[in-house]
């Protein structure tokens, strides 16, 4: 099995490299793209049954057995994110192929687009797999790399403006990890991530302390942490549907990934845990009364973003195994259902050729696919029951009433308040977008006259988007099964030390 | 196919084999180590690097000539050091303003390696420097420093003709070799 | 006297006649009046003062491999730098940065066309 | 051969110092230019006389990179300066 | 159970298309679903009449403590009654209300009958949770039917509003849910009540429960939201008064009650909150106009009256609140599709307005009154029953109970009032209004109301088969109770006080017929004007907070990453303070050279005003970076450090070149101050940090272990690029491709939106040459004052070499320092000499592969080599090394990881080429048309 | 290890002025920032790594070279540097060739929200109906 490890990273590159060579073949470029990944969601899906239950696999490439070469771990956590982000980048490639296809390749130029998409996905995956820090900066330089690439694409005014904010703050948080990487090497001497388990700790607390916020604060950035996090609402929301979607879906759960990997598996009696706190309830607070003050749907969707990191935050926070546990499983549920929201709003884009609440209205009456396709993953951000959003808060609360403790206490409040007016803010967009009077504006003739009827692959896309996402309830039994079985993984550390260091030295 | 294409293809061929050649040779100066395995990967890469990157072919005129380079190369280290010390010692004379000149040089032999390698050597040494130059009558315009008056700056250009003619000497054809003989080209354009 | 103290004692004075024109560069940058004049002083490192030190260590080094690299690096630098002093010395002419008080005579300046470039 | 480290050291160090204080004055580009040439001929041999004093060889590539290459950054600036000043 | 959900789960999704295929009459067939809920539970009458509950449980998350428990007690059996027989009905009358055209109904019907099954899942819920998440199910098909008529301003408001409120209370409720559930380690009730927590926290959860109750059947303060929900079609008004929704909230009451009512908050609040309900809602009613507003607020009156009877804590209470919940159900329902059918048949729903209709419309009026008298508490009625058996209960009791008392005599008082007021508003005639004419109501559309008319009749005539029935769950209370339903229980006090009330009711209607004294009564507290000021207070603060920390200027966002960066930092210093001792000065004094270089150049740098000045300075930390690294015994680092600092340096004169020479904003000097100061405490805090990380070392560095084998395994004897192409090659791989992705964008960029990028296209031929010596491709395509014979000469000399030179250091790397990406960007400077000398023809010749195609291949080339490995039975990346001895070349060694770096090697040459075909090439092709443009304007100014 | 404190400043240095050019509003300056960071982080980088000859094996004794891991990390880093640079250069040309200007603009909604608070308002957009407007 250990042989599937890599490949969620190689395929796509191998893609990425394919797609350039046929730049001039747009339709064999699409088909490189989704066969690329959707067999990199059958190797993630491979590879998640094998951890579910078993050790975690490694790899030890070049033969270079730890703690020489680089080592690449996939573990329960990341088997589940390669097989979440894997499905999510499949369905949104689909949507971008349509989306490209109605638009006859105009707005995203299918030379850049794919190359780029694949690294993206390559960089992702990297990140997940990856048991050496070094590496991991590595993966999280080439997915940056691609999305500054991505979100800029069409080059227009307003994109290079965000582009530009995006592009600079990113380059801070990976120069501020690199910092982090060198003063833990000069510390320790190793990058290997099972292997700094071991020399972190011991290290004198000061150090320590020092180390581990320099991390924190890098992958919080990512990650969109307050007060790290004002990038991203002015930056996400010019950039092309597919690629908003997939970055609010997809980008920020790398940051919080790494976080929760480096938090468990490095400092897990670290002295920031209160911090973490601290933070999980300024970002759900400050993002949500973020999103209340929008008139824009993306943007909105955007504060909710930065908010709803905080549920995710909170787990971590709360460092016990439930804690975790919900985190992770609001991880999945977020990846799955900010993705499908953006891509909502782009199709609401497309119909309505407007994002802002102003001039939209109507929608649920000229299209109600459309109305479907928002409401539905609009409650389950809201944390509706019974869908994923809910269990996820569930488990969350039920972690934190459990820790007791004030700052749980608080945190439980802020989460149950954010959940209310995360739902205020989704149901004024409902009420002024799709149930309002249609603006002067807007086409009444389902959009087919103005061009803006909706691309079947489009709709598609997304409505296989919400279906996994409410998928996500019934599964939800067996889902917690393994984000618990992770969680204990993750707390324990041994398993994932044992697994590195099984390998023979050459 | 002509005789004539045929003598065209024949210089191609030398071209290409003395440009191998002189790649071949920087080959073996880099890895330092003259073995048989180096030549061999010389001559393999040499070929690539001549086949990925076409250019158009440099046409020696002539050939070169042993003496000829030595007495260049003996005049020009001569220079180079008597023109360094004395721009040093210009350097370290405080208060002293030295004055300059730009000339205009336009060489006997109308070739662009001439005018090349005339101006490198110019250049190379201290207190000479082409600012401009003319391909079409080839013609070097050069700054000089240090010139004190007039008679410095035809001493001066009497000098770059007389390195036009070691280059042309070294490394010239026997008609460029002739030609060094014409008198020193005059302005044209009087009436600018 | 060994051939090593000897050959220490040449590599020696190269390198430090080659430091001490690089210090005449230095010095005759910051002098000289105008760039031009400044752009002579840049020559002599780039040249002579290299040529030397380069000279330098060959001697010390005295090992085909490395003296072969040497000889190299000084054919280059010997075929590039009047190239960069041209493009450069062109450029500073054509901004008008020449100073024309300093000049005895400018007889670019009668030939220049509109573009910079001298008439043809 | 210490001691000629040692003026080697300080004479290229005055050097550099002086051609520093070209760089940051200017006024223009092209003088700054020309400052950065004489630096990097300054790097070179300075290069060559650390090989030269530890009889260490493994440098040699850089000062071939150098020697080879480093006019190119003056000729793109000389290249691109614009036609005057006005 | 489950079969039952299933069914309505099934009804709804397939609603939308049965309407449309069978139109109003899908009604009729959707109601046969509920109905089946109404008629299961009636199988089970002599279940529940035995006191034995119906139990299914089914797995879904353990982990949560979630499992779907269902289970069917008296109370919810009652409920199930309800939800069903209403609902069924209500869908019946939905086939005549509405009009075939009416828009959205397709919808509607989805929705309504997703609601009956939401409604229906709560009620039989045992896992608290599961309970929750039907609650909130009703919640949001409530906003969906509230909001069904979303044209209407009022409609999307009020549902938006009521969405709002029971979520609040939905959520607080959820919290103590998890409190009592954790305590207790399940969230079965069954199972939950027998492990109570007690004291304070007990207390909280209880708080939190009701808060979720009470919002939820609109008491007092949330009772605001209920009547502007009227907004909804009325079917949905009549479900939602009579059995879903609101009756969720006094479901909760009353399962919660034998349980918790003895947990301290819960009888002050609820007894409290209910009477106070009781009597504001009645006061309201009393002085409505719309009769569909007057039937709300009486609803919101009753469930005040519910909530205390239900919520008292002992028995005969809640028999007595069980009954007047049935009761409430049957009157209020019909009572709402009488509004519906006067609203049809007459066109208005105003009392002022509507005159005459007892006449006009007899058997209406019939029913109406049944209901109406049912309402008022007349005998024989069930409203009769249920109000004197309340009034009984609190009849024996201490203070609270003799409050509570006062508070519901009167409060049925104010009922009798509306509920005349009521009837004479409908049907009576009004002097100075003119008669209605009403069309004929069909029988099929007044039978759901007659039909429940009738039931409270019966449930009147047959309270006592009802008691045994209720009492099931009303003995689940501690104490012991004695009191039965029946019409009849002889003269009793309560009789007494019945009488009282009808009496003194209708007194209260004539005296609100003759003055007006008592409109200017209002209660102090208003709760939509609260529900309004937070609404806006929250506006406000989002504004304010969100201005306050979104400043959208980048300069702050780094400032705050930085400034967080400070203090984390600084924080971590201090807690480390001291820093161990032990460091060196430098470990060679050479290193002070290019160390006061950089640290002169650095600071100049900053305060530069000239575009290429910093350019150049910044250039200058670089090479003195070289030099360090040099001085380290990095030769590698500053071989590829000084290359990449070259083509920075012609990248920035690339692009700086159509910018204008100076920074165009000069930054004010307290800004200019306050970055400085950032800066130097950025610079402070990692220097500190990066001396205590380096001092703190104690372990020996892993690379230690790097020589041996590299040269054993990786067969390369220079350590560094063996680390790059073997023992670390994935990173190199990742490196490579985060290369080639931002020249992907580069060229995205320059090129713009057009789906040209990255393709060469076809050029168009060059001019030819002119006769005699050429010595480069294109050079004569450059202008002819940018040409330079030297620099073509030189370039068409040093060209072959530098590649030439490329390819050594591409080979030599593995032993020597070099490798593929020193050699890459050797090629990439020498086609940079091709265009500075030639010009954009002459680099498209000297490179007429695309650069994508040479990106794409140098990575699938390395990523061939990875995989190479895996297929020979390796690992991803693995490499083999080669030894052969051939004649002639003698010994030939090498290692398949220098393929991987010919990968390298080709992808940093794509990289730099499609770097400068961008920011060179089409650059310029920008300036040629711009430059044309001009002439061609200046031609135009000049010709006219 | 004992750290070199001539080092130790040079980061500091680097890391000070790189900031100082970063929270400039000019896209220029900020890649010369960005640029000067980037060095200042390999120089952090290359100081917690041993101090010695280069590591080629056969050049300097093993137990006297300096660290390959951290030459690699930074080799890795200098040339991802590289692409970071151009992609910026990149935007400045792009932002140049569309507004006239490199200056990073504030995000016009975060204004207009600013612009809110400070008036005291509440929000935009309450509920209308779209039609009559
Ligand atoms: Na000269
Ligand atoms: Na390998």
């Amino acid at each position: 099995m250990t042989w599937l490890v890599p490949l969620p990273v190689i395929m796509p590159l191998l893609g990425a490299a394919v797609t350039l060579l046929l730049r001039r073949r747009p339709v064999l470029q699409r088909a490189v793209s989704v066969l690329v990944l959707s067999a990199t969601l059958v190797v993630a899906v491979l590879l998640l049954a094998s951890t579910a239950t078993g050790p975690p696999l490694t790899v030890a490439v070049g033969g270079w057995a730890a703690p020489l070469g680089i080592v690449l771990v996939a573990d329960r956590l990341a088997a589940l994110m390669l097989v979440v982000s894997a499905a999510v980048t499949l369905c949104v490639l689909v949507y971008s192929i349509g989306q490209g296809m109605a638009d006859g390749d105009d707005a995203v130029p299918v030379a850049v687009y794919h190359p780029a998409y694949l690294i993206l996905t390559a960089g992702v995956t990297n990140a997940f797999l990856a048991g050496d820090l070094f590496n991991l900066y590595v993966g999280f330089e080439i997915l940056l790399a691609a999305s500054y690439v991505l979100i800029t694409i069409g080059a227009t005014r307003s994109r290079i403006r965000t582009g530009t904010t995006y592009v600079v703050v990113s380059l801070l948080s990976s120069l501020i990890f690199l910092t982090a990487i060198g003063l833990i090497y000069a510390a320790t001497g190793t990058l290997n991530l099972a292997q700094l388990a071991g020399r972190l700790d011991a290290l004198p607390d000061g150090l320590q302390l020092g180390l581990q916020s320099m991390l924190l604060l890098a992958f919080g950035i990512k990650a969109a942490v307050f007060p790290l996090s004002a990038w991203l609402p002015d930056s996400y929301p010019t950039a092309i549907a597919p690629v908003t979607a997939v970055f609010a879906g997809l980008l920020t759960k790398v940051g919080v990934y790494a976080i929760i990997r480096t938090q468990t598996l490095l400092f897990p009696d670290g002295p920031a845990g209160g911090v973490l706190l601290v933070a999980a309830l300024l970002t759900m607070t400050v993002g949500i009364l973020g999103a209340v003050a929008q008139s824009d749907i993306k943007r909105l969707l955007s504060f909710t973003l930065v908010s709803h990191i905080g549920y995710m935050l909170f787990g971590i926070g709360l460092a016990s195994s439930a804690g975790l546990s919900g985190a992770i499983f609001y991880v999945v549920h977020h990846i799955v259902v900010q993705t499908t929201l953006f891509l909502a709003a782009g199709l609401i884009e497309r119909r309505g050729g407007t994002t802002t609440l102003d001039r939209l209205g109507g929608l649920a009456r000229l299209t109600p696919v459309l109305g479907v396709l928002f409401f539905v993953p609009a409650l389950n951000l809201a944390g509706i029951p019974p869908f994923s959003g809910f269990l996820g808060k569930l488990g969350l609360l039920q972690a934190g009433v459990d820790a007791g403790g004030a700052l749980a206490w608080v945190l439980v409040a802020g989460s149950v308040v954010t959940s209310l007016l995360t739902l205020y803010a989704i149901g004024r967009v409902w009420n002024l977008a799709f149930w309002r009077t249609p603006h002067a504006s807007m086409p009444a003739d389902g959009g087919a006259r103005a061009g803006r009827a909706l691309p079947r692959l489009m709709v598609g896309a997304t409505l296989a988007l919400v279906v996994l996402g409410t998928g996500l309830t019934v599964v939800s039994g067996p889902l917690f099964d393994i984000t618990s079985r992770a969680a204990t993984e993750l707390r324990e550390r041994q398993p994932y030390v044992h697994a590195v260091f099984a390998e023979e030295v050459p | 196919m002509t005789a004539g294409s045929s003598a065209v293809r024949r210089t191609r061929w030398r071209d290409r084999i003395v440009a191998a050649l002189v790649l071949v040779a920087v080959w073996m100066l880099l890895w330092g180590v003259f073995s048989w395995a180096t030549l061999a990967g010389g001559i393999v890469v040499a070929a690539v690097v001549l086949k990925v990157f076409p250019l158009p072919a440099v046409t020696f005129a002539g050939r070169p000539h042993p003496l000829g380079l030595l007495r260049f190369a003996v005049r020009f280290a001569g220079d180079l050091v008597r023109a360094s010390v004395q721009l040093a010692v210009l350097a370290f004379r405080l208060g002293h303003q030295p004055r300059s000149a730009i000339i205009r040089v336009p060489l006997r032999v109308p070739s662009d390696l001439v005018l090349t390698l005339t101006g490198e050597a110019v250049s190379l040494v201290p207190g000479s420097l082409i600012v401009d130059t003319d391909q079409a009558s080839t013609t070097l315009y050069i700054h000089v420093i240090g010139v004190a008056d007039r008679d410095a700056v035809e001493r001066f250009r009497r000098e770059v003709y007389a390195t036009e003619a070691r280059i042309v000497r070294a490394i010239g054809s026997e008609a460029e070799i002739g030609m060094l003989g014409r008198p020193v080209p005059v302005r044209r354009r009087e009436d600018s | 006297m060994t051939v090593q103290t000897l050959a220490d004692l040449v590599a020696g004075a190269c390198l430090v006649s080659g430091a001490v024109l690089s210090l005449a560069a230095g010095v005759g940058l910051l002098r000289f009046p105008d760039l031009l004049s400044r752009m002579h002083a840049a020559t002599k490192p780039q040249v002579l003062g290299l040529l030397l030190i380069l000279a330098g260590a060959a001697v010390r080094l005295h090992n085909i491999i490395d003296v072969t690299t040497l000889v190299l690096v000084g054919v280059f630098q010997l075929v590039t730098a009047p190239v960069a002093a041209h493009m450069v010395g062109r450029a500073v002419y054509r901004a008008g940065q020449a100073r024309g008080d300093l000049l005895i005579v400018d007889e670019l300046r009668e030939d220049r066309t509109d573009d910079g470039s001298p008439a043809r | 051969m210490t001691v000629v480290g040692i003026i080697v050291s300080a004479l290229l160090f005055a050097a550099v110092s002086l051609v520093l204080i070209r760089i940051v004055r200017g006024p223009t580009t092209l003088d700054r230019i020309v400052a950065v040439d004489v630096l990097l001929a300054i790097v070179v041999c300075a290069i060559a006389a650390e090989a030269a004093f530890t009889r260490d060889a493994t440098s040699l590539p850089v000062l071939v990179v150098l020697s080879i290459l480093g006019f190119i950054g003056s000729v793109t600036v000389a290249r691109f300066s614009p036609r005057s000043r006005r | 159970m489950l079969i039952l959900l299933t069914a309505h789960l099934a009804a709804a999704v397939a609603a939308p298309s049965l309407v449309r295929l069978l139109r109003l009459r899908a009604f009729y067939v959707l109601a046969a679903v509920p109905g089946a809920a109404l008629v299961w539970a009636l199988s089970h009458t002599t279940t529940m009449r035995d006191g034995h509950a119906v139990a299914e449980t089914y797995p879904w998350a353990g982990q949560l403590g979630l499992d779907v428990a269902l289970r069917m007690t008296s109370l919810s059996w009652l409920m199930v009654l309800l939800v069903g027989g209403v609902g069924a009905l209500a869908l019946i009358y939905c086939a005549r209300y509405f009009d075939a055209a009416e828009p959205g109904l397709a919808r509607f019907a989805g929705v309504f009958v997703g609601f009956a099954g939401a409604m229906l899942g709560l009620v039989v819920s045992d896992n608290l949770i599961v309970l929750y998440v039907f609650w909130e199910l009703t919640t949001v098909f409530s906003y969906l039917l509230i909001g069904h008529d979303a044209a209407a301003r009022a409609s999307r408001r009020a549902a938006l509003q009521a969405l709002i409120v029971t979520t609040l209370g939905g959520l607080a409720m959820l919290v103590g849910i998890i409190m009592l559930g954790e305590h207790a380690g399940s969230y079965r009730w069954s199972q939950v009540v027998s492990d109570l927590p007690g004291g304070g926290y007990l207390a909280v959860a209880v708080v939190l429960l009701l808060l979720g109750a009470l919002s939820k059947s609109a008491i007092f303060p949330f009772s605001f939201w209920l009547p502007a929900a009227m907004a909804a079609p009325t079917p949905v008004s009549a479900y939602l008064h009579a059995a879903a929704m609101v009756k969720a909230g006094v479901f909760l009451v009353g399962l919660l009650g034998p349980a918790l009512a003895g947990a301290g908050p819960w009888r002050p609040v609820v007894l409290t909150a209910g009477a106070v309900t009781m009597l504001f809602g009645g006061w309201t009613a009393l002085r409505q106009h719309d009769l569909k507003l007057l039937l709300a607020y009486g609803t919101v009156s009753q469930l005040g009256l519910l909530v205390v009877a239900l919520g008292a804590g002992f028995r005969d209470a809640a028999l007595a609140g069980a009954m007047m919940l049935l009761a409430h159900a049957m009157f209020k329902a019909a009572l709402f599709f009488v509004v519906g059918i006067i609203d049809h048949a007459a066109g208005t729903r105003d009392l002022r307005e509507l005159s005459g209709l007892r006449r006009s419309a007899p058997a209406v009026w019939v029913v109406a009154l049944l209901a109406a008298l049912s309402m008022a508490g007349v005998p024989p009625l069930a409203g009769f029953v249920g109000k004197e058996a309340i009034v009984d209960a609190f009849l024996s009791g201490g203070w609270w109970e003799w409050t509570v008392l006062a508070a519901v005599v009167a409060g049925s008082m104010l009922t009798v009032a509306y509920t005349v007021r009521f009837l004479w508003g409908a049907f009576f005639d009004k002097p100075a209004v003119e008669p209605r004419t009403v069309h004929r109501v069909s029988w099929s559309f007044l039978g759901p109301a007659a039909l429940l008319a009738a039931a409270g009749l019966a449930a009147g005539l047959f309270a006592p088969v009802l008691d045994r029935l209720l009492a099931g769950y009303a003995d689940t209370y501690p104490d012991a109770g004695h009191y039965h339903l029946a019409l009849w229980h002889g003269v009793t006090p309560a009789l007494a006080l019945s009488a009282l009330i009808l009496a003194s009711g209708a007194a209260l209607f004539a005296m609100t017929m003759r003055t007006r004294w008592w409109r200017r009564v209002r209660l102090p507290v208003d709760g939509a004007a609260g529900y309004e000021r937070a609404t806006d207070g929250l506006g406000r603060l989002a504004i304010e907070v969100t201005g306050a920390t979104q400043r959208g200027s980048l300069p702050i966002y780094l400032g705050t990453i930085l400034l967080v960066l400070v203090l984390l930092g600084g924080g971590a210093l201090l807690a480390a303070w001291p820093l161990p001792g032990g460091f060196r000065l430098w470990d060679n004094a050479l290193q002070l050279v290019p160390a006061a270089v950089l640290v002169v150049a650095a600071g100049f740098a900053t305060r530069a005003r000239r575009r290429l000045a910093a350019v150049v300075l910044v250039g200058v930390t670089g090479y003195a970076t070289a030099i360090l690294f040099i001085l380290h015994g990095a030769p590698d680092l500053a071989l590829t450090q000084l290359l990449v600092e070259t083509c920075t340096m012609v990248m920035f004169v690339l692009v700086l070149r159509r910018l204008p020479g100076h920074f165009s904003v000069r930054p004010l000097v307290a800004a200019r101050r306050l970055r400085v100061a950032i800066g130097v405490a950025v610079g402070t805090v990692i220097s500190g940090l990066a001396y205590a990380a380096t001092a703190g070392r104690q372990a020996v560095a892993i690379s230690t272990g790097f020589p041996e084998p590299a040269v054993s395994y990786g067969g390369g004897r220079n350590v560094v690029n063996v680390t790059l192409v073997d023992i670390r090659a994935w990173d190199t791989m990742g490196e490579i491709s985060v290369l080639l992705v931002a020249a992907i964008g580069v060229a995205g960029l320059v090129f713009g939106g057009s789906g040209r990028l990255l393709h060469s296209g076809r050029r168009p031929p060059l001019p030819t040459p002119p006769r005699g010596q050429v010595w480069l491709m294109a050079g004569h395509t450059l202008d002819a004052g940018l040409r330079s014979p030297i620099l073509e000469v030189v370039t068409r000399l040093v060209f072959h070499t530098i590649v030439l030179f490329s390819i050594y250091l591409l080979f030599a790397g593995h032993n020597a320092p070099g490798g593929g990406f020193a050699g890459g960007l050797v090629v990439g400077l020498a086609l940079v000499l091709r265009y500075l000398a030639g010009g954009r023809h002459e680099l498209a010749v000297a490179a007429p592969v695309d650069a994508g195609a040479v990106m794409g291949a140098g990575l699938f080339i390395a990523l061939g080599t990875g995989l190479a490995g895996l297929i020979g039975g390796g690992q991803v990346l693995q490499s083999t090394l080669l030894d052969w001895h051939l004649p002639l070349l003698g010994h030939v060694h090498f290692v398949t990881s220098m393929i991987f770096d010919v990968g390298v090697y080709l992808v940093v040459i794509g990289v730099v080429l499609n770097i400068l075909r961008s920011l060179g090439a089409e650059v310029d092709r920008h300036e040629q048309i711009q430059r044309a443009g001009e002439t061609a304007r200046r031609e135009k100014v000049g010709a006219a | 290890m004992s750290p070199n404190l001539l080092l130790v400043v040079v980061v500091g240095v680097l890391f000070a002025a790189g900031v100082t050019l970063l929270l400039e509003r000019n896209l220029t300056r900020v890649i010369l920032g960005i640029t000067m960071l980037g060095n200042g982080v390999n120089l952090l980088i290359l100081l917690g790594g041993a101090y010695g000859g280069p590591p080629i094996v056969g050049v300097t004794p093993e137990p006297r070279m300096s660290d390959p891991l951290t030459q690699a990390m930074i080799l890795t880093a200098i040339v991802i540097t590289l692409g970071m640079t151009a992609f910026l250069l990149a935007m400045a040309y792009r932002s140049w060739l569309l507004t006239g200007h490199d200056n990073v603009q504030d995000d016009v909604e975060d204004r207009r929200i600013m612009r809110r608070a400070e008036r005291d308002e509440g929000l935009e957009n309450e509920d209308e109906d779209g039609g009559q407007r």
